[in-house]
């Protein structure tokens, strides 16, 4: 049925759909995942806080999330007076649009890709860089003090970090000789990043945070300061895009730990009785659980703590152990790509 | 894969390199009052060593960087005139930063990187060398312009050298870019064996990226119609910043503009010599005219500078081993006159404040005798009135141009020169004619006297003792012209 | 002392003395009396050094003669090389002669900055003594130049009211000129592939190139000598520059742009000069006349003498260019003539502005009755001045007009009006200064010459009359000079003519 | 087009995808929900105080202090990318050559945090 | 689909080159906008160096490119700095502000 499909329709058509296709597969699951992510985080902070969490939508809460979504499409939208519409609209989309681009290049298994470019991992890298300007466009656009300052520290601390995961991230190139995704999942066949790299991954996961402005460094959106920060003037379907876009971000996040640390599609000691897009799911749902419970259990940062971690300690720290894997897999000879 | 490691010819700039690195560690890791003292005298010994590296280096034709850098006697002459510039500078800088209270141990590391810039730039041997040479230049001259952070004239002037330098640089790189394109490679011989073959005609591209190329370094050199910049640079910047910006970049870039006009383009002369004309001609009549004016006196150094460098693009304009020797010696020369008159200029203060007005140097004769005769001395030479060494330096670039014929550009370069020596004469006359107002501060430092005095040595002495920086320049002069 | 250096010695001795004076310090007073002490004995030692120079010439011999070679530019032609002829060697022996009067006449005239004035006339010396010894092109374009510097410096610290106008208009007007000699010179250079003045004088350029060649160095010369209409500057130099400044100026400075036509334009450029003759004729025609009428209607002294001047140069561009034995050796006479009388009568002025700080003619009057000594030399200078047989002036003027007459009649005709103009202004001047009544009170006052100004005067005195009465002293040595340049001159003309009439 | 290209295709269209569908939201949300705003609605949030001036006025030195020193350090990195995957091919003259790199960098990074720039106090 | 050649890259740089240097010129308001031109004007050589150097099979382009992305990236980095100290000095960064040094 599809080959006769595919046989009547023009070539290039018909890869047009094929990817289309392929979006939607990978589309649909990501929000649906998402939804679930903020049910999973509500859940298990009420079960830490020994409350039972979003309890009456549905069977166990298990709708709360559609019934938030629906709230807020129904909401008005609020324009700010002086504020600059165009980009004020402008900066949510793009916060949604760059976080869910970033999935066009996550391996869910061997093959499983969407465009396997061979520069998967700077892709990822520049794409959430880009979520800065949705930030900083809103508060900018927002013609809001609160609004502003917020935007601008967020962006402060999404680059500071940045910059850390760089480094971790070159270290683990090293050790895998390459930037595309899959074949970093391929180099982890014998052993997980995770372990000779373990500093690394605390520090990746710890910027991770950082980077999405997740608790304990969410000082972009402190309430008890900036009265949620960046975001203070948005109501209605833009701030739910913000909304979704952080949490697709994190998602991005949990799927980049994967994937270079945890041996993204790979099954641990050889269980292949799950294949492998499971186990990538499982592990994405693994680093979320760390996130979560990071924030239920850490008190805030203070900015300069929160500067001076990224600058002084991630940092020189991440830059001495690029060093040191290079050095050693150079004295070892155990370069990959090597001769 | 092997790579040979040629570092040989680079060991000059690597060891500045390397000292300009240590000298960030002790000047961050020193938080005492001495820091910048220290720092800076640290500095000049790196410099001086490296003067002597360059000389021990020997006059042979190396390259490193798989071709990359050359490392020849133009090379090696460039670079001692741009160390004699950043030494002299820092030295003279010392006394002034620390009596306006900006002494901050970063002035003289600044000034050592920009050195270490211009001496790549001027060993560059291919356009990537040649950026990077003259970019790792230029970044710490933007961030000098700017050094004296509490001052409106300061920071305007870091923002005028940074908007038009950076827009030079683009257009060079849009030139290159476009070399790199219809020649199919960046590097100097490359370039010259590829025009070789094409013989005479080359095509659009070539010449639109050179022109584009001319431009960029145009500006550096800051020639006409690419000044603009260069008056209120040098009235805003601090003065030892000034003083530096006239010699040890415009020495390097006038250097690599003749290098790249005589390696890579010596076939296209043709083409590119109406071009240097064109500039040159521009910048002597602005250089002449547009000083007369000034009542400022750095202004009135900026547009004298000007006007050097279309006289010293006269001697390009040539395009022969005379020419580049007179480019040569016209730079030396202005060297060490230039360094003198900002060793003076630096010593305009009085009651702790400087001044700058032309007519604050009214009766210096009086006053200060012997600053005032050195001040003269250095007038008459940049006037190029003989016996003086200023004459010298018009002299080799006239001879070139009438050696190559070119009449007419001789003939309006002589007359421009008349028209800058009255506003030079104008200072000798301030100082000599006119009544004294009151006397600078004394005393002025034993590092701007001795810049003086080495000034005013050089300008009276080069007539008696001509042969070293003769003999020198065309060695030089001729490392350009492989066959001849 | 045979094979001593003697030119580099008379050159740079007055630079050594000029270098010892900046070495002094001290008390105002004490600095100044010495200064002045110091720099006279430097020049007196130099005249004496230049006696010696003319002591060891042979006049007979027309080649360039205690030559002294060095290498100087290597990679170039350029050489430090020294030499003089009958001609220069005069010129040194009139520069050297002129520089310590000068100072001994400055002891009390100025005043302030004593020592800067005496090391700017030393250095001064230097110049124009190394310019008459030059036989390099560019080493002669050095100190052509060269002698700019100390001039401006005199003309504007120790001139008169408009001296800063003066001096920029001096050396401005100078530089201008000589800027396009110098082109001249490397193109020359390039020619001939030399720059030594005896082999350039054997070269022969193309036409084209002469022509020209001889017009840039028109252009420096001209101005020098001065020639209408670009000796306007010298009025104003003259007037507002210190009596020892005008004497210079008058006594040597002038005699450089000569020199330079002497030297460059007809030896080196004869078929040029041909061509240029007429040029040079009628503006010197015109400055005979034009500017003797306006000297006529002067009423300050030192311009009178300075238009004076220009007249007189006008003679001396007339008879070089006629080209003949007499008018060459006329004009160089009344070269030297000129130096020594129009020197000597600044000096006259200074002698009454010192006194009564005017140099208004309708200021003086009756004078000769107050101070007859002064009014003694006064009259012997104007007589020369005006020609007078048995004075210095008659016999350069003399020979002048009658090398002119052979060549053309018209010319000599025009020119002799000239004389009779230069009669009428000075001594119209004569009476207005020292005759008739005393009628201002001031002028009664005036002391006569002092024991100092005698020893200034009495040696100009003397030369002017030796010169007017035995003038082959001075002659004899030129001749072999003199005859060789117009051979030559001459050669080239018949070459030239030979050479054109077949192919053109 | 280009063969490498067609990697990026479903890049692009995914892009476009994502644009629609934000764009979708956005739109129909404002065309479903009841819009009625007020001038106090429109204000911008200040605490209880009535909003005064432009809120994009000056602001802290340091948040440019932090963007500069980004840029550097983000372009270190750009370097290091294509070093660690060839790491294996450019040998031991590639190794040496980012470390002296990275030396000059640490230097660089020592004056930073000497100078007090990597303070947020 | 359309052929995209090296004309069309080199065109497109030619126009953000001739864009940023008219930006600079015709700019009146704000010293970044001028900045920003100049990133235009690297961003335009850029994209020539690597459409040239993927037209000529030829490594050095990108090369080059890498280091011009570098300085921009420092030249952005002390243009930077530079606006802040002028702006801290005279509070504003207008461009027809800047003019206290006249010539």
């Amino acid at each position: 049925m599809i080959d006769l499909i595919a046989a009547h329709l023009p070539p290039t058509l018909w890869h047009l759909i094929v990817i289309v296709a392929q979006i939607l597969a990978i589309f649909v699951p990501v929000l649906l995942v998402m939804a679930y992510l903020t049910y999973f985080e509500r859940k298990v902070i009420g079960a830490m806080h020994l409350r039972k969490g979003p309890n009456v939508v549905g069977p166990l809460g298990l709708f709360q999330p559609f019934a938030d979504g629906i709230k807020l499409f129904f909401k008005e939208t609020v324009l700010p007076a002086r504020s600059n519409r165009l980009i004020h609209l402008f900066a949510p989309m793009i916060t949604l649009i760059v976080a869910l681009v970033a999935w066009a290049v996550i391996p869910f298994n061997d093959g499983w890709v969407l465009a396997d470019i061979n520069v998967g991992v700077l892709y990822i890298f520049a794409v959430s860089s880009l979520g800065i300007y949705g930030i900083v466009m809103a508060g900018w656009a927002s013609n809001s003090r609160y609004a502003f300052l917020g935007a601008l520290r967020s962006a402060a601390q999404m680059v500071s970090y940045e910059v850390s995961i760089g480094l971790i991230l070159v270290s683990v190139l090293l050790t895998a000789g390459s930037l595309n995704l899959s074949e970093i999942v391929r180099a982890q066949q014998n052993m997980w990043f995770v372990l000779p790299h373990l500093p690394m991954f605390v520090l990746f996961v710890a910027s991770g945070l950082a980077e999405t402005n997740r608790s304990p460094f969410d000082l972009t959106e402190c309430e008890s300061e900036l009265v949620s920060g960046y975001n203070v003037e948005y109501s209605s379907m833009p701030f739910a895009l913000f909304y979704l876009g952080e949490y697709i971000n994190m998602l991005v996040v949990g799927a980049m730990t994967s994937v270079l640390f945890l041996g993204g599609w790979l099954a641990p000691f050889g269980w292949t009785f799950l294949p492998g897009p499971v186990w990538f799911f499982l592990k994405v749902t693994l680093v979320m659980f760390i996130f979560v419970w990071v924030r239920a259990t850490f008190p805030r940062y203070r900015y300069d703590q929160l500067m001076r971690l990224g600058w002084k300690v991630f940092l020189p720290f991440s830059l001495l152990w690029l060093v040191l894997t290079a050095g050693t897999l150079v004295a070892l000879d155990r370069l990959p790509g090597q001769g | 894969m092997t790579v040979t490691l040629d570092l040989l010819p680079v060991l000059p700039e690597l060891f500045l390199a390397l000292s300009g690195l240590l000298l960030v560690l002790v000047g961050v890791f020193r938080r005492d009052e001495d820091g910048t003292r220290t720092v800076a005298t640290l500095a000049i010994m790196a410099m001086v060593m490296t003067m002597l590296l360059v000389w021990a280096l020997g006059p042979d034709r190396q390259t490193a960087f798989a071709g990359l850098f050359v490392a020849d006697r133009f090379a090696a002459f460039a670079k001692q005139m741009i160390l004699v510039g950043a030494i002299l500078s820092t030295a003279i800088a010392l006394p002034f930063l620390e009596r306006e209270q900006i002494a901050r141990f970063e002035f003289p590391l600044l000034i050592l990187l920009s050195t270490l810039g211009l001496m790549t730039m001027v060993s560059a041997n291919d356009f990537m060398t040649l950026y990077m040479g003259l970019e790792l230049g230029s970044l710490p001259l933007y961030v000098l312009a700017a050094y004296h952070r509490d001052s409106a004239r300061s920071a305007e002037a870091g923002v005028k050298y940074f908007v038009l330098g950076a827009l030079a640089s683009g257009l060079l790189l849009y030139g290159v870019s476009l070399l790199y394109g219809f020649a199919g490679t960046t590097s100097f011989l490359g370039l010259a064996r590829g025009l070789g073959e094409t013989g005479g005609a080359p095509s659009v591209g070539i010449v639109v990226g050179l022109v584009l190329v001319v431009a960029g370094l145009a500006f550096k050199i800051s020639a006409a119609p690419f000044h603009m910049w260069t008056p209120d640079v040098y009235e805003g910047a601090p003065t030892p910043v000034t003083a530096f910006f006239s010699v040890a970049p415009k020495i390097a870039a006038l250097c690599l503009l003749t290098r790249v006009m005589v390696e890579p383009f010596g076939g296209m002369v043709e083409q590119w010599r109406q071009v240097v004309i064109a500039v040159a001609l521009l910048s002597m009549l602005v250089g002449g005219f547009a000083a007369l004016g000034q009542r400022n006196i750095k202004r009135l150094m900026a547009y004298s500078s000007i006007g050097h460098a279309g006289y010293a693009l006269v001697g390009l304009a040539a395009g022969s081993v005379l020419g580049v020797q007179a480019v040569l010696i016209y730079l030396a020369i202005y060297l060490f006159m230039n360094i003198g008159v900002f060793a003076v200029i630096l010593s305009m203060r009085r009651m702790g404040q400087m001044v700058e007005r032309i007519e604050d140097l009214a009766g210096l004769a009086r006053t200060q005798p012997a600053m005032a005769f050195v001040m003269a001395m250095l007038m008459f030479s940049m006037a190029g009135i003989p016996p003086l060494a200023g004459f010298w330096g018009k002299f080799y670039v006239f001879m070139a141009a009438i050696e190559a014929g070119l009449y007419p550009l001789a003939v309006l370069g002589v007359l421009t020169s008349v028209v800058a020596a009255f506003y030079y004469l104008r200072i000798v006359k301030l100082m000599y004619f006119d009544e004294p107002v009151e006397a600078f501060d004394r005393p002025i430092g034993p590092a701007p006297a001795f810049a003086m005095g080495l000034g005013g040595v050089v300008v009276l002495g080069f007539t008696f003792l001509p042969a070293p920086l003769v003999t020198g320049a065309k060695a030089a002069a001729a490392a350009l012209f492989p066959a001849g | 002392m045979t094979d001593w250096p003697l030119l580099t010695l008379t050159t740079f001795l007055p630079l050594v003395g000029a270098l010892f004076l900046l070495t002094i310090r001290g008390e105002e007073a004490v600095v100044a009396r010495n200064a002045r002490h110091v720099a006279l004995l430097t020049a007196l030692a130099t005249f004496v050094l230049s006696l010696f120079v003319l002591a060891r010439f042979d006049g007979g011999s027309p080649d360039f003669q205690l030559k002294e070679t060095a290498t100087w530019f290597p990679g170039t032609t350029l050489s430090y090389s020294l030499g003089v002829d009958g001609v220069s060697v005069w010129f040194v022996l009139l520069s050297t002669f002129l520089t310590p009067l000068c100072i001994l006449s400055s002891f009390e005239a100025v005043k302030v900055r004593v020592k800067e004035y005496m090391v700017a006339f030393l250095v001064l010396e230097t110049m124009m003594v190394g310019m008459f010894c030059a036989l390099d092109l560019v080493l002669f374009y050095l100190f052509f130049e060269g002698v700019l510097i100390p001039m401006f410096i005199i003309i504007g610290v120790w001139g008169g009211p408009r001296r800063v106008y003066a001096s920029f208009k001096f050396f401005l007007y100078t530089l201008l000129g000589s800027v396009l000699m110098l082109l001249a010179m490397l193109a020359m250079y390039f020619e001939a592939q030399t720059t030594d003045i005896p082999s350039l004088m054997a070269h022969s350029f193309p036409l084209e190139m002469q022509k020209w060649l001889w017009l840039a160095f028109f252009a420096s010369f001209a101005v020098k000598v001065p020639m209408w209409p670009v000796h306007t500057w010298l009025p104003d130099a003259h007037v507002e520059a210190p009596t020892a400044g005008s004497v210079i100026l008058a006594g040597v400075l002038l005699k450089m742009g000569a020199y330079g036509f002497l030297r460059f334009s007809l030896p080196m450029l004869p078929d040029a000069s041909l061509f240029f003759t007429p040029l040079i004729q009628a503006l010197s025609v015109i400055a005979v006349i034009y500017t003797s009428l306006v000297a006529l209607v002067q009423d300050d002294l030192k311009k009178l003498i300075a238009y004076s001047s220009v007249a007189h140069m006008g003679y001396v561009t007339l008879g070089l260019f006629a080209m003949t034995p007499q008018g060459v050796e006329g004009a160089l006479l009344q070269m030297l003539s000129h130096g020594l009388v129009s020197g000597a009568l600044f000096l006259g002025v200074g002698v009454v502005y010192d006194r009564l700080h005017t140099r208004e003619i309708a200021r003086f009057g009756g004078l000769a009755a107050r101070m007859p000594r002064y009014a003694a030399f006064f009259m012997l200078f104007t007589l020369a001045s005006i020609g007078l047989p048995g004075t210095s002036g008659f016999v350069g003027e003399f020979l002048v007009l009658t090398g002119v007459f052979v060549d053309n009649r018209l010319v000599a005709g025009m020119a002799a009006v000239g004389v009779v103009l230069g009669a009428a202004y000075m001594l119209y001047l004569y009476r207005r200064v020292f005759f008739g009544r005393l009628v201002h009170e001031d002028l009664k006052l005036l002391p006569d010459l002092g024991a100092r100004e005698i020893l200034v005067f009495l040696p100009l005195a003397a030369l002017v009359i030796w010169m007017g009465v035995h003038p082959a002293t001075f002659l004899d040595p030129m001749h072999a000079s003199v005859g060789k340049l117009i051979d030559n001159y001459e050669l080239a003309k018949a070459a030239k003519g030979a050479l054109a009439a077949p192919t053109r | 087009m280009e063969g490498w290209l067609v990697e990026y295709l479903p890049i692009l269209v995914f892009f476009c995808i994502a644009t629609a569908i934000a764009g979708l939201a956005v739109g129909g949300s404002w065309l479903v929900a009841r819009q009625k705003p007020d001038a106090e609605k429109a204000a911008p949030y200040e605490c209880g105080f009535a909003p005064f001036g432009d809120a994009r006025g000056r602001f802290d030195v340091r948040f440019y202090l932090v963007s500069i020193l980004f840029i550097i350090f983000d372009l270190e990195v750009a370097f290091l990318f294509p070093w660690a995957v060839t790491l294996g091919k450019i040998g031991l003259y590639g190794f040496w050559s980012m470390m002296v790199f990275l030396a000059v960098l640490t230097v660089g990074f020592i004056y930073e945090w000497r100078k007090g720039a990597l303070e947020w106090e | 689909m359309m052929d995209i050649g090296l004309a069309h890259y080199l065109i497109v740089a030619a126009i953000l080159f001739t864009l940023g240097v008219v930006g600079i010129f015709l700019n009146r308001k704000n010293v970044i906008i001028i900045m920003m031109s100049i990133e235009l004007i690297l961003l335009a050589v850029n994209l020539n160096l690597v459409a040239f150097s993927s037209a000529l099979h030829d490594l050095v382009g990108q090369v080059l490119a890498m280091f011009v992305l570098t300085v921009a990236a420092a030249e952005a980095a002390i243009g930077l700095a530079i606006i802040v100290v002028f702006f801290r000095s005279r509070g504003t960064i207008a461009v027809e502000d800047i003019s206290q040094l006249k010539g």
